[in-house]
């Protein structure tokens, strides 16, 4: 059967060029960098060059990229770090509604343990608006954290107007760029952002490391206490090859990017508006600022799971906000931010394109989706055809 | 993460649909929670000789769904009173975890489905 | 040039075989393990495979094992997670003068952050006796983290005095294993520990992987917060490649351990009796309650560095407690709680041997290392011959 | 992470040992820091002819006292009294930041030495 996967928002594979650049790396550069001899120095060295790239290619210093091992573990540096290291300074954290859960609980954690937050709303586009941002500051706010782009529904934040307001008032401002970086062009400067986090995976890098970029002059508690490995911000001895790995697939994914964004955006078009044709069926997300592969609907009356079981059988691999995957009761805390119902909620579909998308997939999906509605909705108490 | 049997019920769903005149119907679950499920039984004789369902629900919905149906029919009504979930999800090899309180859905209909029956009787 | 690398505790290089069992897992099992496709339902397989052979090996169940980023992070876990989740119980924290950092300045931040600490001594010998670690019980401990094996001189701890100890009160209690997990055979149940560290890298595994063990029944909060990952414990996308990494290099070091220990250990002596003959020497650590492959001498009147960088000129790769490696000014804080002065603690050479070592290297080692000695004594200003 | 120049003087460390009779000494450092710097050196004419330094300490410490004694050879009084410790650096080609304290070392020990010139010459 065939087999299209349509789930790169989650995670993509390794490309094979990223895994030939790790090999090496494996095989040779094993040394502990803190060392003083020839292996040590080699892995210094290998790091040194990747935290050089990295940093160039983001528009960053070579001392404000933290690699970590994970895009949570980026956010969860960036907010806790900044939270216990202000903490005598003030206790109020500002986030939005549809932040990825590794901000939202992370900001939840921080409320139960003595810091207070206030969670933005967005419109139906799923957009946080600045000026809501700027409403909700305090005197005693010392972090604003809001994401780049919406992993669920796509829609892309105003983070450059947040980092001004955020700068005017001395105010730290982290972005969640996991699903932008690889995807967008990012340039930490223009967007004026003091921390940025973004995960390997999701631009066909390896799972298991990530990294923080955090601006010269901005101190964070660590998260992880230890050696003194970066720079004394994330103790533990380092993963050189992922490192490089993630490294190599930021420089394809930004030296290809304009061959492949367009490419995206014409099959997430065509998708969108095929699947529109469906009865009944409403399209999430901001139409325009969005993310290039990120394709959300919602069918009524069917429900999420049953949904992904059925496209699993045809060889799909599509997500949903659907509480049925994740074994809580509540649909999508993003779609139920932007007002949909329980009932609308449950029944939304994610497909997010990616390199090896092609259009033969979209046609795919286009034929074999209505159907499968069509089967759920007939079995549906709710549908009355 | 499902058994092969979850998965057949929910490939090739038993017994879908609705009884016009049925003699007992049940509805169990809601919106909010992302489950419902609504049963149609047609009785004869003091036992159950039909059974039909509609299900908005996951993957362990429909198929739980599928099986009491399969469960019920031929039953007493005594017997089809003693159906209790953990049977129905025995009867699919078992379920994920997580899954467990969607086997409640299919027993709660049913029994749901029991009690219109007798109260259409006694009315 | 001859390159005998004798940093083992530092960091190993990746078994061919481990690597072999990777790269399957880079380029097949990309899938995300929360999903219900089948790309998803194979990484679930994968991890869940890893896991059941992982907890097997340690003599744990299935649940009680969470993959982790690093040693660092698992150690940070079981201390933060267990500080913070039981802090309306009480907030007095027992751990002892010799822990790794990653332990160390874990207790350090949470004493700055509200808890209290009580670091137990060592003796000459670098041990911890379970009697200081019962005097130093109060009404409101709330956990006991005592190491296994100490990387930097050897010595073996007392841990299943301490986990009896610390059951009858009802407090938990961690041990860092990171140095013992691979080299000794570990049984969590027979140890009676509540929470186990280990890192992968320590024993011919990646780097960027580690675990924690959690005896069933023992509540943390996260240390990173977001999806539901390892059962709300640790959350982020899972690294299949380096956790199937893990567990291929814990049943290789375990199936290999009866051949690979004793040899170690002749080596490891061999060693120790050999650097014994130069004069002004002192051998740190327990002579028998030792790492297998643990040697750890101080030259009187030399520094630390400037022995390293020697050694590593005659392409040996070894390791120092020295100040100058790290930046600071202090020597090993290890050799000062072990009563040795500042001066001769900075004299101080670790070597750790490893499965390639050979019993030439331990002849070019013996033979190379005394005319260095000799060579710094007499630069030295604190050296009369 | 030091330079080939730092690597030299530390593997062949230029003007080891001790002067008997020297015109001024001069020690550095302490062992807790464990680095500790002793720099002998003989006058004629009010110009440095010799030099010679013991060093405990690490590789930068080593190189920066061997470099700093081929610096000062040859040199009048004045002109040594003006070496800094950044010239000492600069010589061997920079040092590692966390280094940098090994370069003070050397230009303190200089100084005591010569104030030790000094104070023997005025007694
Ligand atoms: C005893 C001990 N604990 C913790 C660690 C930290 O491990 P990692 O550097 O892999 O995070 C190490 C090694 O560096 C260690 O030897
Ligand atoms: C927006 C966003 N933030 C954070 C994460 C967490 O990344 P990871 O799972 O790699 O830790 C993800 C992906 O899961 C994401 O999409």
């Amino acid at each position: 059967m065939e087999r299209i996967y349509l789930d790169h928002a989650a995670t993509t594979p390794v490309r094979p060029e990223v895994l030939e650049a790790m090999i090496p790396a494996y095989k040779n550069t094993f040394g502990n960098a803190s060392s003083v001899y020839s292996w040590g120095r080699e892995a210094r060295k290998a790091i040194d060059d990747a935290r050089a790239i990295t940093a160039d290619i983001l528009g960053a210093e070579f001392n404000e990229i933290i690699f970590t091992g994970s895009g949570s573990e980026a956010d969860n540096l960036a907010i806790k770090g900044a939270a216990w290291k202000q903490q005598h300074k003030g206790k109020h954290i500002i986030t939005s509604a549809i932040e990825h859960h590794a901000v939202l609980d992370t900001v939840k954690w921080l409320e139960a343990n003595g810091f207070d937050a206030t969670y933005v709303p967005v419109d139906e586009d799923g957009l946080v608006s600045a000026a809501a941002v700027e409403e909700a500051i305090r005197e005693d706010t010392i972090l604003i954290t809001i994401m780049h782009g919406n992993n669920e529904m796509g829609t892309i934040q105003p983070v450059e107007d947040i980092a001004v307001l955020a700068k005017d008032r001395g105010i730290l401002f982290h972005t969640d760029a996991v699903q932008t970086v690889g995807s967008l062009p990012i340039h930490v400067k223009d967007m004026g952002v003091d921390m940025l986090s973004l995960a390997a995976h999701k631009f066909y890098g390896p799972k298991g490391v990530g990294a923080l970029y955090v601006r010269k002059g901005v101190r964070l508690d660590p998260l992880i206490h230890g050696g003194a490995q970066e720079r004394n911000r994330r103790a533990g001895t380092e993963d050189i090859p992922s490192i490089v790995g993630l490294t190599k697939a930021l420089e394809l994914a930004d030296s290809e990017r304009r061959e492949v964004k367009p490419r995206l955006i014409a099959m997430r078009d065509r998708l969108i508006q095929g699947l529109e044709q469906i009865p009944d069926t409403k399209v999430n997300g901001h139409r325009d600022k969005r993310l290039p592969n990120n394709v959300n609907v919602c069918f009524r009356y069917i429900e999420g799971e049953s949904l992904l079981l059925n496209l699993d059988m045809m060889g799909i691999a599509a997500s949903s906000g659907s509480a049925c995957t994740s074994g809580s009761l509540d649909p999508s805390h993003v779609l139920l931010a932007m007002g949909l119902s329980h009932e609308v909620a449950h029944g939304s579909l994610r497909l997010t394109l990616g390199r090896s998308s092609t259009e033969a997939d979209v046609d795919y999906v286009l034929k074999h989706v209505p159907p499968i509605v069509k089967r759920l909705r007939d079995m549906s108490p709710l549908y009355q055809a | 993460m499902y058994t092969d049997k979850v998965m057949d019920h929910f490939q090739n769903p038993r017994n879908v649909g609705e009884i016009a005149n049925a003699d007992g119907v049940g509805e169990e679950g809601n919106v909010r929670c992302g489950d419902i499920m609504k049963l149609w039984i047609k009785v004869e004789d003091g036992r159950i000789m039909d059974a039909k369902f509609k299900t908005f629900g996951c993957g362990a919905a429909i198929a739980t769904s599928s099986m009491i149906t399969e469960m019920v029919i031929g039953k007493t009504l005594e017997e089809a009173q003693e159906i209790s979930n953990q049977a129905v999800a025995e009867a699919l090899d078992g379920l994920p975890p997580v899954k467990m309180h969607c086997s409640n859905l299919a027993a709660d209909a049913l029994q749901k489905a029991l009690d219109d029956y007798k109260a259409k009787q006694s009315a």
